[in-house]
């Protein structure tokens, strides 16, 4: 091959990777583009801001799901974590907690109230990423069985049924739940939520040893361990994180329905991984970012609400969303390899 | 496939819906009409169109609403109350200018239709009721509790008032199964001879229904009828029933679906309670018309239709949820 | 061995009486060990005596099953890595332990990150620590390419690197680094090493290839079954008392004592202007010809990255954008896909057992007899009288020492693991045998044994090809040499003309041509 | 350590290891004489016979899964292709095939209509496989997108609604598919074909190198392919094998409800995963068999009928399921560990 014409051929695939670097962002604004002009109210800025606050449900699960999948796991139990956290939440409010022997009941703040839901959160995370580490158990089973776990106490907690109307009692001390599904400034509260966990996540994992640690234990757990990262206490960790992005996902739907119901999140868990993975995240780990994600999540939300904004029947956009998942992660595989021709060739040159 | 309907009514409270007409008095009078979100479009949000009462509901809506000549979005909340506020916001965000919708939650709906009143968009509600009133402009719904006792009354007759039977119950989160057992025994619970044996969960499934009724055939083979709480369980039931050779077996579902209906035909299920889904979603059509153009529909929010009771003999006047004499 | 006197001030890490019990295994019996000030400390011994063992735990990641550590005067425990780093404690794994996913810099920085304030790290103090560090290895590499996209040498030479970015570093402990190094690499690590010492800084050195050992080694210290044999200056010693210690006897390579008269035996296989394109120009195979006969060994000799892997590569059908033709007995193939060459009578033993050799969740006998399944069939259905007949007599042909084949293969050593996959390309009855490095990683004995079963099969007329780094090896072994450099064949050498030094000499032509 | 006790520590461990390795078995005798004690009728001839009509579902669809996952995969679309398959047959019976080009429409006899069906899940298998072969897809994502879109489809097909009655008519020559909900000689139909089933697929994968095959890719894939084993056709295999499971299963379901629904065997897979899992095959791939998921789907049946006997709420057989379900897989790993120290003893020896 002559000097020109591998010359050419680089520079044609440097384009073409560029293209596929942004291939979710690119599909998201394709999308945007043809709803928009498919649909006159799709491009406004209530139609978006109302997209950002579907989104958010999706997106804050998947932030905890990039995590743990960046680190080779996976975790079924978030659905059931949402169902469980506005449950606890809905509970408290309503019927506050009983101590029997002491013949009296607490009625807490929202504030508390909602540390304790993302506490509980927390707690079944901590017992997912033990019984991971601490028994070798693959994620895929111990979370699967925490799912129904989870989804059991909840519906043992209300005895299946719905907490309503949890808005609490001004004399009780225990109002303002709804604040969480309202917007503040013309901005839903839930997107905000988002944008600041979606923050704070990504600057961990860019931009500090924890975050180093974590994509390090999904490339080569044995070498990190090697390396002296604590990998069980970092899984740990990442577990409760996403149980705890759950259980902030529980508190926002139910604030934002003013009830609370035990069998709500009931499959969002797969919601949670498409979005992940749209966004570039690889399964295998050790690979993902915070912003891939975001992009992913908003594919799924404009999709959802495109298609029905465009009244495409239920069972054809679960097909659009079948050929959508599969052919992200086609085209996420051709970059990769695209990838690393690129970088062989940099390192012939 | 399931016919969830969640909370119809409380169970409490249901005999005197049962006997009233209309519940609550109309709390309208004071507020000022709603006027719509600006368009000409109707949206009907219904659980998912796998059960053919919702589709026959949201099909029958739309034919209506076309006809009146608004646009019309169908969608579909899958009993995911999230989802379903999700579409309220959709509908919001596209200025329709009423929402039909057979709820995914007595309670988890009073916000979204709140919103879309906030909203200045009017929501009619069929199928099955909310836990609040003043919010919505109709909540239109079959008589479940008439309904559910008019079968029962069947079922007596058919077990010739002794015998053993089992009952399969609807999701038991959903307020529903309760009110339709609770109808059933009111009845049946009065003669001494009628005893139940069994009581399982099915999930409102009809593959569940058919494994539990299996199950329950294992432990008591000497049934002789059975209550469901819908028709996609008394399906099950009739599959099992007449895989284990069972014949003369009494048994009693709610819906009035055609499926059930050809059982009927056939023998193998007694009656069922049909809801009038179709008369009920083209009610609600036509009030919302009414109440766009002339701020008000007339009628009390809360509106019982009574279900009908399908048997052998008037079975052949039931199609796609409509009854025609 | 208290014939050399060690002063205190000359040890600057005692392990006294270590013992490690793995269950089922006492890989550590009572061993003391001394680390000797700014000198170079080789530990041989065969496959399994312990000395990966011992520098674990002298690196924190084991903890002793009994016995003490002192340093200086203190005693010390490492209950994880990073304790003792603290104590100036560096090591590199016998086996890469490198992070494919991440760049240069991120690996030689991982777990011992520079912060700005507590948690916000400096990447720009990062890039140019790591290029300072890869600058004294003479191996500049941009430090932001990822690791997964370097040559196994260049990784090798991270993990080193990983190393010397300790400022502290008080001991350095290396575990087999040259096992995957060229001469040229392996000269600059010597270099480095010589600068360490004379810094002040210790080292511990494990290889098999003893010629290193009396090159760079000052004191040697021999294990053998997880007990400690013997130690002395390299100064007093020579490879065959090593070997003897090691043992217990004295062996050596084989020295093959063949005279056939090639010209007369017809080639087998006849490879010619085999071709293997570089995706974004230039040639990892560029026109390499060459062929072998009936009962030969054919040695293919290059560096590190000359392609030799390429060329089994090819011919096993894994690299489907080739060009060239390939002749087996007059006829011309269409390489497509392994298993059909596998069927046409190749058989290959990869590089790397562990991850291409074999099946770890398999027992012994199933990774013996898993490439020639087929012939073990009645109907449809495998025939295991027939299975295990053939199994037990490869077990016995190249003496696997087994308890029971039915065991896991990682209950094997080293060794015989090398001979399960070894065994597992004979059962095929090739009539070509690739051998990528067979010697890998296996001590002398092994090693021994390996070339035995090589030349017996030889004899009996099976084609081998052996591709091998280690000069002595392939002078030893092979009828004839073929030099590749930089994917050219620069050289055939044959009977006589087999000489170190030629090899050496023709395995840099490609490079100076460049 | 002394002779004499390294062999008794060696005795103990080999009794510990024999009760290890039959613990799903134990637990199995253990439930049923548990709830023969409970509940009179459960160890009647007919209850037990009942169980294995219900084991047979998932049975059937665990043991494509435990093909797919001792390869290193994963098939969630297997809950799908059971609705499709469903559906699939359903609509040729009731409806059959309209050529509209012709103007025919041609109804076809059961055992044509059952191969359809069969065609129908092995063709999505082999999409399925396809994907993941070729583009290098990770399993998870390939079913998981297959699974919507297979959804989808079955939705479509009757747009949403069940077919029912579908018991063919005699003029038209397709009577007969109740069959597959009957019982033969007094055992359900179902049950004797999850035995064939077991059988064939239990001698495949020991007795025959196809077996072996698969069993090495999930041991080491790289390994595998060097030693000639076609891995993507062996795979492929595989993925079409689990999906002429699933649709197997579909077509007993409509048969024994003489009824198809589109809806049908949603989230099954999880069930089949379960069952799998339960049986000791392990979720990074290489191990398993066929024997092992028979006795997990068992479990999972037995717990199932025998709580409905005991007449213990559905929210509390959720949590027991997710308890069981994470106690086994730890059983499992201390019972790999054990093995693992076993063997290591017998090197030495
Ligand atoms: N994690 C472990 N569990 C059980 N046994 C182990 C473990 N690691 C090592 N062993 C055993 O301990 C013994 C010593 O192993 P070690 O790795 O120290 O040998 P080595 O001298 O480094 O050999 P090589 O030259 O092959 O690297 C061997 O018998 C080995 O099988
Ligand atoms: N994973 C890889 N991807 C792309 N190119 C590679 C890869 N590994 C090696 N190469 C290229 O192939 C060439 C030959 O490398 P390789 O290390 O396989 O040679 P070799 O002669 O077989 O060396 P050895 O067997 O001693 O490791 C090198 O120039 C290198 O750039
Ligand atoms: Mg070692
Ligand atoms: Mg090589």
């Amino acid at each position: 091959m002559s000097q020109s014409q591998t010359e050419k051929k680089r520079s044609k695939n440097a384009l073409i990777m560029t293209l596929l670097k942004g291939r979710t962002l690119i599909v998201l604004v394709i999308l945007i583009i043809y709803f928009g002009l498919a649909s006159p109210t799709f491009l406004t800025a209530g139609s978006l801001l109302l997209i950002a606050k579907h989104v958010a449900l999706y997106g804050i699960l998947g932030i905890g799901m990039t995590y743990v999948i960046i680190t080779g796991g996976i975790d079924l139990s978030v659905g059931s974590i949402v169902g469980l956290s506005g449950i606890v939440a809905g509970g408290l409010i309503n019927e506050g907690l009983t101590l029997n022997m002491f013949g009296v009941t607490i009625y807490f703040s929202i504030p508390t109230i909602v540390l304790i839901a993302m506490l509980c959160g927390a707690l079944i995370g901590f017992i997912n990423g033990w019984i991971i580490t601490k028994f070798n158990v693959a994620p895929f089973i111990a979370t699967l069985g925490m799912m129904y776990m989870a989804r059991g106490f909840a519906m043992l907690r209300s005895k299946g049924a719905t907490f309503s109307s949890i808005t609490g009692k001004p004399g009780l001390g225990n109002t303002g739940i709804e604040f969480f599904g309202r917007n503040v400034g013309g901005i839903p509260v839930g997107a905000i939520i988002l944008l600041i966990i979606a923050l704070i996540a990504g600057i961990i994992l860019k931009k500090t040893p924890f975050g180093w640690h974590i994509l390090a234990i999904g490339g080569n757990q044995k070498a990190a361990k090697l390396s002296g990262v604590k990998v069980d206490k970092a899984k740990l960790l990442v577990y409760m994180f996403s149980g705890v992005c759950a259980a902030i996902v529980g508190i926002i739907t139910a604030s934002q329905l003013v009830a609370a119901h035990p069998a709500s999140g009931e499959t969002w868990e797969m919601n949670a991984i498409a979005a992940t993975v749209l966004g570039g995240t690889s399964m295998s780990g050790g690979v993902g970012t915070i912003g891939g994600t975001i992009i992913g999540a908003f594919v799924i939300g404009v999709i959802n609400d495109g298609l029905v904004m465009l009244g495409v029947s239920e069972f054809w956009q679960m097909v659009i969303k079948g050929v959508v998942i599969i052919l992200a992660v086609i085209i996420d595989q051709f970059q990769r390899n695209l990838q690393a021709k690129i970088a062989l060739q940099a390192r012939e040159s | 496939g399931k016919k969830a309907s969640e909370n119809t009514t409380e169970p409490t409270t249901a005999p005197t819906a049962a006997t009233a007409e209309a519940t609550t008095a109309p709390t309208e009078a004071a507020t000022t009409a709603l006027t719509g979100g600006g368009s000409n479009i109707i949206y009907i949000i219904t659980p998912s169109h796998s059960n053919p009462f919702f589709k026959t509901e949201a099909e029958a809506a739309e034919a209506k609403a076309k006809e009146l000549g608004y646009d019309v979005k169908v969608v579909s909340h899958d009993d995911d109350a999230t989802k379903q506020a999700e579409l309220f916001d959709t509908a919001i965000s596209e200025k329709a200018a009423a929402i039909i919708c057979d709820n995914a939650g007595s309670d988890a709906t009073v916000a979204a239709v709140q919103k879309a009143r906030d909203n200045n968009i009017p929501t009619f509600l069929i199928d099955r009721e909310i836990n609040e009133t003043g919010v919505a402009i109709s909540q239109i719904v079959a008589n479940n509790y008439q309904g559910a006792k008019a079968v029962a009354e069947v079922f007596v007759e058919a077990m010739g008032e002794k015998g053993k039977y089992a009952e399969l119950l609807g999701k038991e989160s959903d307020t529903n199964a309760g009110v339709r057992s609770s109808a059933f025994h009111e009845v049946i619970d009065q003669y001494t001879d009628l005893e139940m044996v069994a009581q399982q969960t099915a999930n409102w499934d009809q593959t569940e229904a058919y494994s539990k009724m299996e199950t329950i055939l294992q432990t008591n083979p000497d049934i002789t009828g059975v209550i469901c709480g819908n028709d996609t369980m008394a399906m099950g039931a009739a599959a099992a029933i007449k895989a284990a050779g069972l014949t003369g077996v009494a048994i009693i579902g709610v819906d009035g679906s055609d499926d059930v209906r050809d059982e009927i035909k056939a023998g193998n299920i007694t009656a069922t309670a049909l809801q009038q889904a179709a008369l009920i979603a083209q009610m609600s059509v036509e009030q919302a018309d009414a109440y766009l153009k002339n701020g008000t529909t007339g009628l009390d929010e809360k509106q019982l239709v009574d279900c009908i009771v399908i048997t052998k003999d008037n079975a052949d006047k039931l199609s796609a949820f409509t009854y025609t004499e | 061995m208290d014939n050399n006197v060690k002063t205190k001030n000359d040890v600057c890490l005692h392990a006294e009486k270590v013992s490690k019990i793995y269950p089922g295994t006492k890989a550590l019996d009572d061993v003391s060990f001394d680390v000797l000030t700014g000198k170079v400390n080789v530990l041989i011994g065969e496959n399994g005596a312990g000395k990966s063992t011992l520098m674990k735990i002298i690196a924190g990641i084991e903890q002793p099953s009994s016995g003490k550590i002192f340093m200086g005067d203190e005693e010390v425990t490492f209950k994880d890595p990073k304790d003792a780093r603290k104590y100036g404690i560096g090591i590199i794994h016998q086996e890469l332990s490198l992070f494919p996913n991440l760049n240069v810099f991120q690996n030689i920085f991982m777990a011992k990150e520079k912060t700005k304030g507590k948690f916000s790290l400096d990447n720009q103090a990062h890039m140019e620590a790591a290029n300072r560090i890869l600058e004294k290895l003479e191996h500049p590499i941009d430090v932001n390419t990822l690791i997964g996209d370097l040559r196994v040498g260049q990784q090798q030479m991270i993990e080193i690197a990983r190393n010397l970015i300790q400022d502290d570093l008080k001991i350095l402990i290396m575990d087999e680094p040259t096992s995957s190094l060229s001469q040229q690499e392996v000269d600059v690590l010597f270099k480095l090493m010589r600068e360490l010492t004379a810094e002040g800084i210790s080292i511990v050195y494990i290889s098999h290839r003893l010629e290193e050992i009396m090159r760079i080694g000052d004191h040697v210290t021999i294990f053998r079954d997880g007990k400690f044999v013997a130690d002395d200056d390299v100064k007093n010693i020579d490879i065959p008392w090593i070997v003897h210690q090691m043992v217990g006897e004295g062996k050596s390579y084989p020295k093959k004592e063949r005279n056939i008269d090639w010209k007369k035996r017809d080639s087998v296989l006849q490879v010619k202007e085999l071709t293997l394109p570089k995706s974004g120009g230039g040639y990892l195979l560029d026109k390499v010809s060459f062929d072998l006969k009936k009962g030969e060994i054919l040695g293919i000799y290059g560096l590190m990255g000359a392609g030799r892997t390429e060329v089994f590569e090819c011919i096993m059908g894994l690299r489907p954008e080739h060009t060239g033709t390939v002749i087996l007995e007059d006829k011309v193939l269409n390489v497509k896909n392994i298993s059909e060459q596998i069927e046409r009578g190749f058989a290959i033993v990869p590089e790397d057992r562990q991850r291409e050799g074999m099946v770890q969740t398999m027992d012994i006998g199933k990774n013996i007899s898993l490439s020639s399944l087929k012939n073990y069939l009645k109907g449809i259905f495998l025939d295991n009288k027939k299975e295990n007949e053939n199994v037990d007599e490869q077990i016995k042909d190249i003496h696997i020492k087994v308890a029971d084949k039915r065991l896991p293969i990682l209950s094997l050593s080293g060794g015989n693991q090398q001979k399960v996959v070894i065994g597992k390309g004979m059962l095929t009855n090739p009539k070509i045998l690739l051998m990528d490095e067979p010697s890998r990683g296996i001590d002398i004995g092994a090693k021994t044994e390996v070339f035995d079963i090589i030349h017996q099969y030889a004899e009996r007329g099976l084609s081998i090809i052996v591709v091998s780094s280690e000069l002595k090896e392939i002078v030893a072994i092979a009828d004839r040499v073929v030099v590749l450099s930089n994917g050219k064949k620069t050289g055939e050498f044959m009977g006589d003309e087999i000489k170190e030094d030629s090899l050496v000499l023709a395995s840099y032509h490609g490079h100076h041509a460049h």
